[in-house]
């Protein structure tokens, strides 16, 4: 991955907290997304991973302005879109999309899947060469349905096909970024490997970039070109998908890998089990957020918050003052090619 | 690869949707319109209803034409028909050849002719206040529910307040004044005034509900993705509350509609009941239905002929709500 | 299934109530008692005429409760307040006056003194200075005597701005002017008289007038002249619960539900001409409305069977009554002072043969029949009602029963007119307005309908800046004689900004000058005058449209006995009512 | 809760308020002149001009106002035409009755209360139990029948149905006395003899609309899940229906039982005139028609506070039933 290319979205200190107030005294606040940092290059694939409640849907929302920052700042392609108002935005639109989860939701029962699709095209009042109804049926086709399915209705399509129509929305203006907030996750096995393998051929055709959010390890093992971990609103690791997945630093993240179940290392040695439960983001534990799960926490970790650094030659950057060492049982499952 | 019986489904339809093209017609979109209407047709009770319906629109609409045929004017009055203390001669109220459901009592006027136009200007006022009401409480109702916070609370407690104002001593205090107010005392109040101040004063009162259904939607539907979706690629408030949410709400709004226009029939009645409704030169189904309750002994056809019709209007509009409802209802089983 | 089953339902009902309607109505009810009959009336001057005890009614009997149904709160009980029909016959029963009338309930009346010995001296038989002598032996409920001091000191309360709504003639004549009230302050000195107004010893009372009075024994007739001793008087709260002198107490008033009348054992029938008082009790039942009112009394079910139903049959029930001999017999019909007639306005349509063509035009029998035919309306071609004194009936413009719309157009002869026909907006009066138009119409008037709230009616019409042409307007003298119809309804001179009970507003000097002329005459001369005048005025300049004069018909239950409608006001007397045992 | 309630109250009270500015501001566009009802027959100009300031007629619209609203609080002194002082509450003197307008509520009150509470029970047992057991069986004669009835009864006038009770009951039968009001210490009996025709009548209606609502909500329960696990963990059917289907069906029923019952205490026009029985919403109707602002006042006033308490009632119910309703 060239890392000299100018980054297409840059995050710096990006925070989200949801005030609690009762009655007219706010009271403390739910402190979801609380700090984050991280790049995508154009074409490059970032994974957003970690228990559910750790902010990643948050992260995702903010991304594409559907939730406003708390602080912080996003920067698209050179132009910084935190505060933006919907005219500022008008062109981020063209180029920032997202894809939901539910596909049961996302659709417009009452619209025909050609008005779905063509809807970003209406809003902004673009008609692309060659009219409306062709360009749909392109993106119709270029998702693998059928064009003919023009003036149907979604309550006539599986999951499966609607979460395609989901995409072909999503690539109507021709986005340059694309945030997927766990896509695949309300599908069926079978089914999301045939979504996640069109991802990955529009990912390549397209030169696209995502923010592919997941709490499923091997979606994003299979899909991400880098990976970052979060826990309680921070991202505790991030780096390329190798290394992440070979020589985990972080404690937690090394928690998350051992507990992918794999079929040829069965038995329970390989497994980290954490005790206690996720705390409450009103009011993280000081220090190092992990600690209170974390096996080797010392005191040093409840006084310094360790910040995201590189800790050795690895390239990835680790949250924790005593991070692993050494590769972790890696599943003997061959690793599927992953295009440059 | 477990498959479950749905995506199975999905699946070999698009497997066989690409090489048999008959196949491909069988299937063709079925707007969720379409679907209703499907059902409504099946439903015995809606289509009885619906007819009659129609034939009393027919009827409201044709007035003109059928007094032409029947030959008699709504104020025309028969006085020789009447007895000295005004009740009419011969049977079952006057009925007769030229007066086929017989004469008023006192005023000797044909009862036929005056319910055909009286049933014209009770369903003008049920429709246009029906239409007046809902569109004020849809428009209320997303607002409401869709911007939520102060503008939320400020409408819902509008809505309080118009709840609590006593509707009959509002109508009873305004509908008088009214035309005093437009109408110096020498010109004559056209029929469309009277008829428009009526429908302002139900609209005044009828959108509370309305808008509290809608805004119970429009507060559900708001969450949902496909509007996050349309946010997301930057539609304004007006694409997103008329073209994204209105269509979604179509079901509660149409069944709220048709169940508006009886009770706006028996509000008007009332009005009469009252003394308020509609000036008596006005032919009102209310008023002669009011009036000939206290005939109830002495001429009870003419109680008859307007209550059994009243009836009939109201209780065909009750039918086609409910089958609607239950047309428009996806879950519902038939 | 459902909708067949729902429309059997309501067929089944409708089956019924068709079902009692097979009788033929073969309209052969149209025969009714005379009420077009004349009036005799006089003045008794001999002090026999004014003793009691009153003749006995036959077949009365003493006891039990006589109940009287009333739909809507009397709105005064105060005397000096009293106004209203009801008030006016209701307050016979807790109050006696200085004059009264003996009424045989067939029109024939007679001024009889009250608690006056005589109706009244003319002592310089200029009508300007009255003299009474009070009976001996009148009592207040609490045992107390009448005397000329109580009765002077009821008269004078009437001057407080305070007790609104009751008559203002004495007043009025006492002070010289209409602002009778500033004239002479009653708060200020409660216990002097108003001017004119002295009581030489308790049993004189000495009326003195700046112009003749020549109707002040009529004008004493009515309630203003009740007495009440002056540590009684509660001002306005008289109304919650007045002070009797008549043979009943008031022992329970709930406005708008029930009034209790008890005997009032001080009251000696031997000094009363009139009340006889045989049941024990009196209640007035509140509430009902007219036809519920008949429907009650028809059925007689429980203390309904002693009622008697003040509403009058409605139009839409007279059917039932006459078409069972039974009932019938339980229905009294009788004409009232209350005359209808079509107001015109002669400062607008200033053109006589206009008003004549209208005159020509309308259909009184249309109107007639939706009020009830006989039992609620009978025609009217003069301006004074049959039951004034010196009636002749006459018809200026005879057109038929049902009008004349060729004559009419021939009087207006080709000019093409309309007309603003206004009415108050309650049915009845629509109905008639509706009526008015189509006749109207048909002799090519172009009428427009103006409804107004019905309660702002009256104050409207009575405005000189009334923009109408045509109006229906009622009037009831407050005592048979012409001189309270004619001059009051026609004399242009008393016009005003409001408040004009001349509603035509005709100001014709020739007229004016005979209403003097005829007023100054001895009251018994002028009964014939008025009823010559009531023609002239007819022909030369018609005013206004005679339409019809209000007939009552009255149902009580099969034990109420001795009610008779009273000839004067058109409301039920209950002097000599009694309880069949 | 304590939160809720004050914040509930305090929106009440400004619903209150509101209403009472707009049924003052309606009474001046009336075009009655009160005044002149209380003049005789040759009333003049001078003497209503008099009577009128005495009234306080021409005082400014904002005072007057300030003034009834102050004397419901604190009482006012009506001046010597009007019976003096008069304590708190005092809803002012009547133009038209002449009798301080809390007698006529202390009298007319009760009236109203004794028609729609009883009737709002019958319609409310009648009603929802009839919606019960066609929903329960459904698809059965009796539904059918049920569906039928209802809808004819939803369908029908509240008079026609009076007039033709009265007829049958009253005038024809004779079995039952006139519809009169009897308090009901003085005599239960008759009490309940004379108002049973009105109660019918109301419950006729009213019972028709809940039949077919709680039908509707009652299917609309029994075909959620819990319901059916509820069954399959083999819980006695009259158990499921009883305490947990209906518990949840309730909770709508509920809101708009509350709505009507707090509108109908405003006063049943209809109900009241039919049957010629004085009650609140008869006074009101005579009020506006004679142009008698103290008393369009204080009925407005009163059938408001019972439509906003109704709310408030309905609220706290919500709670207790549906623990789900967080009284934020």
């Amino acid at each position: 991955m060239s890392a000299e290319t100018e980054p297409l979205l840059s995050v710096r200190g990006l925070t989200k907290h949801f005030p609690v107030r009762q009655g007219l005294r706010a009271r403390g606040a739910v402190r979801a997304v609380d700090g984050l940092d991280f790049d995508v290059r154009p074409g490059e694939t970032l994974g957003l991973v970690g228990e559910s409640g750790c902010g990643k849907t948050t992260t995702g929302r903010m991304l594409v302005r559907l939730l406003e920052p708390t602080s912080g700042s996003i920067t698209f392609a050179g132009r910084d879109i935190t505060h933006g108002g919907r005219r500022e935005l008008r062109g981020l639109r063209q180029d920032l999309q997202i894809i939901f989860q539910d596909p049961y939701a996302s659709l417009n029962p009452r619209h025909t899947v050609g008005r779905i699709v063509a809807m970003p095209l209406q809003v902004n009042r673009i008609t692309p060469p060659g009219g409306v109804k062709k360009r749909v049926q392109e993106l119709l086709e270029l998702v693998g349905l059928n064009p003919e399915h023009y003036n149907r209705y979604p309550h006539e399509f599986s999951g499966g096909q609607r979460q395609r129509i989901g995409i072909a929305r999503a690539l109507a203006l021709k986005p340059k970024l694309i945030v997927a907030d766990e896509p695949v996750s309300a599908l069926d096995v079978s089914i999301q490997a045939q979504v996640i393998n069109l991802l990955r051929d529009l990912q390549r055709d397209l030169d696209l970039a995502f923010v592919f959010i997941a709490h499923d390890l091997a979606v994003i093992r299979h899909f991400c070109h880098r990976v970052a971990v979060m826990y309680l609103g921070t991202i505790v690791e991030i780096g390329d998908r190798d290394t992440i997945y070979t020589r985990p630093q972080h404690p937690y993240t090394r928690a998350l890998l051992s507990a992918i179940p794999d079929v040829t290392t069965l038995g329970p040695a390989g497994r980290i089990r954490l005790t206690g439960d996720v705390p409450t983001p009103l009011n993280p534990p000081s220090g190092c957020r992990f600690r209170t799960r974390c096996w080797k926490a010392t005191d040093h970790c409840a006084t310094e918050e360790p910040a995201l650094t590189t800790r050795d030659d690895g390239g990835q950057l680790t949250a924790c003052h005593y991070p692993e060492s050494g590769p972790v049982g890696m599943p003997t499952g061959e690793p599927v090619e992953v295009s440059k | 690869m477990s498959l479950s019986p749905v995506e199975g489904a999905a699946l070999a339809e698009i497997e066989s949707s690409d090489q048999e093209p008959d196949e491909k017609k069988r299937l063709v979109g079925r707007s969720p319109g379409q679907l209703v209407w499907a059902r409504l047709r099946r439903d015995r009770t809606a289509m009885v209803s619906g007819v009659v319906l129609a034939l009393f629109i027919l009827a409201a609409v044709a007035a003109p034409l059928i007094q032409r045929l029947y030959g008699v004017s709504p104020n025309q009055q028969f006085g020789d028909l009447l007895d000295a203390t005004g009740m009419p001669l011969g049977y079952v109220g006057g009925v007769s050849g030229d007066h086929w459901f017989g004469l008023e009592p006192g005023l000797g006027r044909d009862i036929f002719i005056r319910m055909i136009y009286g049933i014209r200007t009770s369903l003008l006022i049920a429709l246009g206040a029906a239409l007046v009401t809902t569109t004020i409480g849809v428009v209320l109702g997303i607002v409401a529910g869709f911007l939520g916070g102060v503008v939320d609370s400020v409408i819902s407690w509008i809505t309080d307040v118009a709840l609590a104002l006593p509707f009959l001593i509002f109508a009873l205090a305004v509908v008088p004044t009214f035309s005093l107010r437009f109408y110096g005392p020498r010109d004559a109040v056209p029929t469309w005034f009277a008829v428009t101040t009526l429908i302002v004063v139900f609209a005044a009162f009828g959108w509370t509900g309305t808008a509290r259904l809608v805004r119970g939607q429009v507060v559900s539907l708001r969450e949902r993705e496909f509007v996050e979706a349309a946010r997301a690629s930057g539609a304004g408030l007006g694409h997103m509350l008329f073209r994204q949410l209105l269509p979604n709400i179509w079901a509660p709004i149409l069944v709220a509609f048709s169940l508006a226009v009886p009770s706006y029939v028996t509000g008007e009645a009332a009005l009469s009941f009252l003394g308020v409704g509609l000036p008596e030169s006005v032919p009102s189904f209310g008023r002669m239905i009011y009036r000939s309750i206290d005939y109830l002994q002495t001429d009870p056809a003419y109680v008859f002929f307007p209550g059994i019709t009243i009836f009939a209007l109201v209780l065909a509009f009750n039918l086609f709500g409910d089958a609607l409802r239950d047309a428009l209802d996806p879950k519902s089983s038939r | 299934m459902r909708a067949r089953l729902a429309t059997a339902v309501g067929g089944a009902m409708a089956l019924v109530v068709a079902l009692s309607a097979c009788s033929k109505n073969t309209g052969d009810n149209g025969d009714t008692a005379d009420t077009n009959k004349p009036r005799s009336g006089a003045i008794a001057t001999d002090p026999k005429d004014s003793l009691g005890p009153a003749a006995e009614v036959p077949g009365a009997a003493k006891g039990g409760t006589f109940y009287i149904l009333r739909e809507s709160k009397i709105s005064h009980l105060d005397p000096q307040r009293v106004y209203s029909f009801a008030g006016l016959m209701g307050s016979q029963l807790y109050a006696r006056f200085l004059t009264t009338f003996k009424d045989d309930g067939k029109g024939n009346v007679t001024l009889v003194g009250d608690l006056a010995e005589t109706p009244g001296k003319n002592v310089n038989n200029d009508c300007k200075v009255w003299e009474f002598t009070i009976k001996e032996g009148v009592k207040f409920e609490d045992g107390r005597p009448i005397t000329s001091k109580e009765i002077a000191y009821g008269i004078a309360r009437s001057f407080d701005p305070d007790l609104t709504g009751g008559p203002t003639y004495l007043q009025e004549w006492l002070a010289d002017s209409p602002q009778y009230d500033t004239k002479w302050d009653f708060k200020k000195n409660k216990t002097s008289l108003p001017p004119g107004l002295t009581t030489p010893d308790p049993r004189t009372l000495r009326f003195e007038f700046n112009k003749p009075r020549c109707d002040l024994p009529f004008a004493v007739s009515l309630p203003a002249t009740a007495p009440l001793p002056p540590d009684k008087d509660t001002g306005v709260n008289l109304d919650n619960m007045p002070f009797s002198s008549g043979p009943y107490r008031f022992t329970k008033i709930q406005p708008g539900v029930e009034m209790v009348l008890e005997r009032n054992t001080n009251w000696d029938p031997a000094t009363d001409p009139v009340r006889h008082a045989y049941p024990d009790k009196f209640v007035w039942s509140l509430g009902s409305d007219n036809t519920t009112q008949t429907n009650r009394v028809l059925a007689g079910t429980g203390n309904d069977a002693a009622a008697v139903a003040t509403g009058g049959v409605p139009p839409e029930l007279i059917a039932k009554v006459t078409g069972d001999p039974a009932l019938k017999a339980r229905m009294i019909v009788a004409a009232t002072p209350n005359a209808y007639r079509l107001s015109i306005n002669t400062t607008r349509v200033t053109d006589l043969s206009v008003r004549q063509a209208i005159n020509y035009a309308i259909d009184r029998s249309s109107i007639t029949k939706n009020l009830g035919g006989p039992y609620g309306a009978v025609p009217l071609t003069t301006l004074l009602p049959p039951t004034t004194l010196g009636y002749k009936k006459f018809d200026a413009y005879p057109a038929g029963e049902s009008g004349d719309p060729a004559k009419a157009k021939e009087t207006l002869g080709g000019k093409s007119v309309n007309l603003v026909l206004g009415t108050s907006d309650d049915t009845a009066s629509q109905e008639t307005a509706t009526q008015v138009k189509n006749a109207l119409e048909k002799a090519g008037f172009t009428v427009t309908v103006k409804p107004i709230p019905e309660d702002g009616y009256l104050d409207f019409v009575k405005k000189k800046s009334n923009p109408w042409d045509l109006w229906v307007d009622s009037w009831a003298a407050d005592w048979p004689s012409g001189a309270s119809i004619l001059p009051v309804l026609f004399d242009g001179r008393s016009l005003k900004a409001e408040g004009n009970s001349n509603t035509s507003q005709l100001n014709n000097e020739a007229i004016n000058a005979e209403f003097d002329r005829v007023l100054a005459l001895d009251p018994a001369k002028q009964a014939e005058e008025w009823s010559k005048l009531d023609e002239k005025l007819m022909k030369e300049s018609a005013p206004a449209v005679p339409l019809y004069n209000e007939v009552v018909s009255v149902a009580h239950g099969e034990k109420a006995g001795g009610i008779f409608i009273g000839s004067i006001f058109g409301w039920p007397s209950f002097v000599n009512a009694y309880v069949k045992q | 809760m304590v939160r809720f309630l004050l914040k509930r109250l305090l929106l009440a009270v400004s619903v209150l308020l509101a209403v009472s500015i707009v049924s003052f501001l309606m009474f001046f566009a009336l075009p009655r002149d009160p005044v002149t009802g209380m003049c005789p027959k040759n009333c003049n100009a001078e003497r209503l001009e008099r009577v009128r300031t005495e009234l306080g007629l021409n005082d400014p619209k904002p005072t007057q106002y300030v003034n009834y609203m102050k004397g419901i609080f604190v009482g006012r002194d009506l001046g010597s035409a009007q019976g003096g002082k008069c304590e708190a509450p005092c809803l002012g003197y009547s133009y038209v009755n002449s009798e301080a307008v809390t007698d006529t509520f202390a009298r007319v009150l009760p009236v109203t209360l004794n028609i729609v509470l009883p009737a709002a029970v019958l319609w409310l047992a009648l009603g929802v139990g009839l919606g019960m057991i066609s929903a329960l069986r459904r698809g059965s004669l009796l539904d059918r029948i049920s569906i039928g009835l209802t809808l004819t009864f939803a369908s029908l006038q509240l008079y026609f149905v009076g007039a033709v009770l009265l007829l049958v009951f009253v005038y024809s039968l004779k079995i039952l006395p006139t519809p009169r009001y009897v308090p009901f210490l003085e005599n239960p009996i008759e009490w309940a003899r004379g108002l049973v025709l009105a109660w019918v009548t109301l419950a006729l209606l009213f019972s028709a609309i809940y039949a077919r609502l709680s039908r509707a909500q009652m299917l609309e329960t029994l075909s959620e899940d819990f319901v059916r696990t509820a069954r399959a963990k083999g819980v006695a059917k009259r158990n499921v229906y009883g305490r947990h289907a209906l518990r949840a069906a309730i909770t709508p029923i509920v809101t708009i039982a509350g709505l009507d019952v707090g509108a109908a205490l405003g006063g049943t026009v209809i109900t009241e005139t039919t049957f010629g029985i004085q009650g609140l919403g008869r006074t009101a109707v005579e009020a506006v028609r004679q142009g008698d602002l103290p008393t369009i006042m204080a009925t407005v006033l009163v059938s408001a506070l019972f439509v906003v308490v109704a709310n408030i009632v309905v609220d706290l119910l919500y709670a207790f039933i549906d623990p789900r309703v967080r009284l934020g």
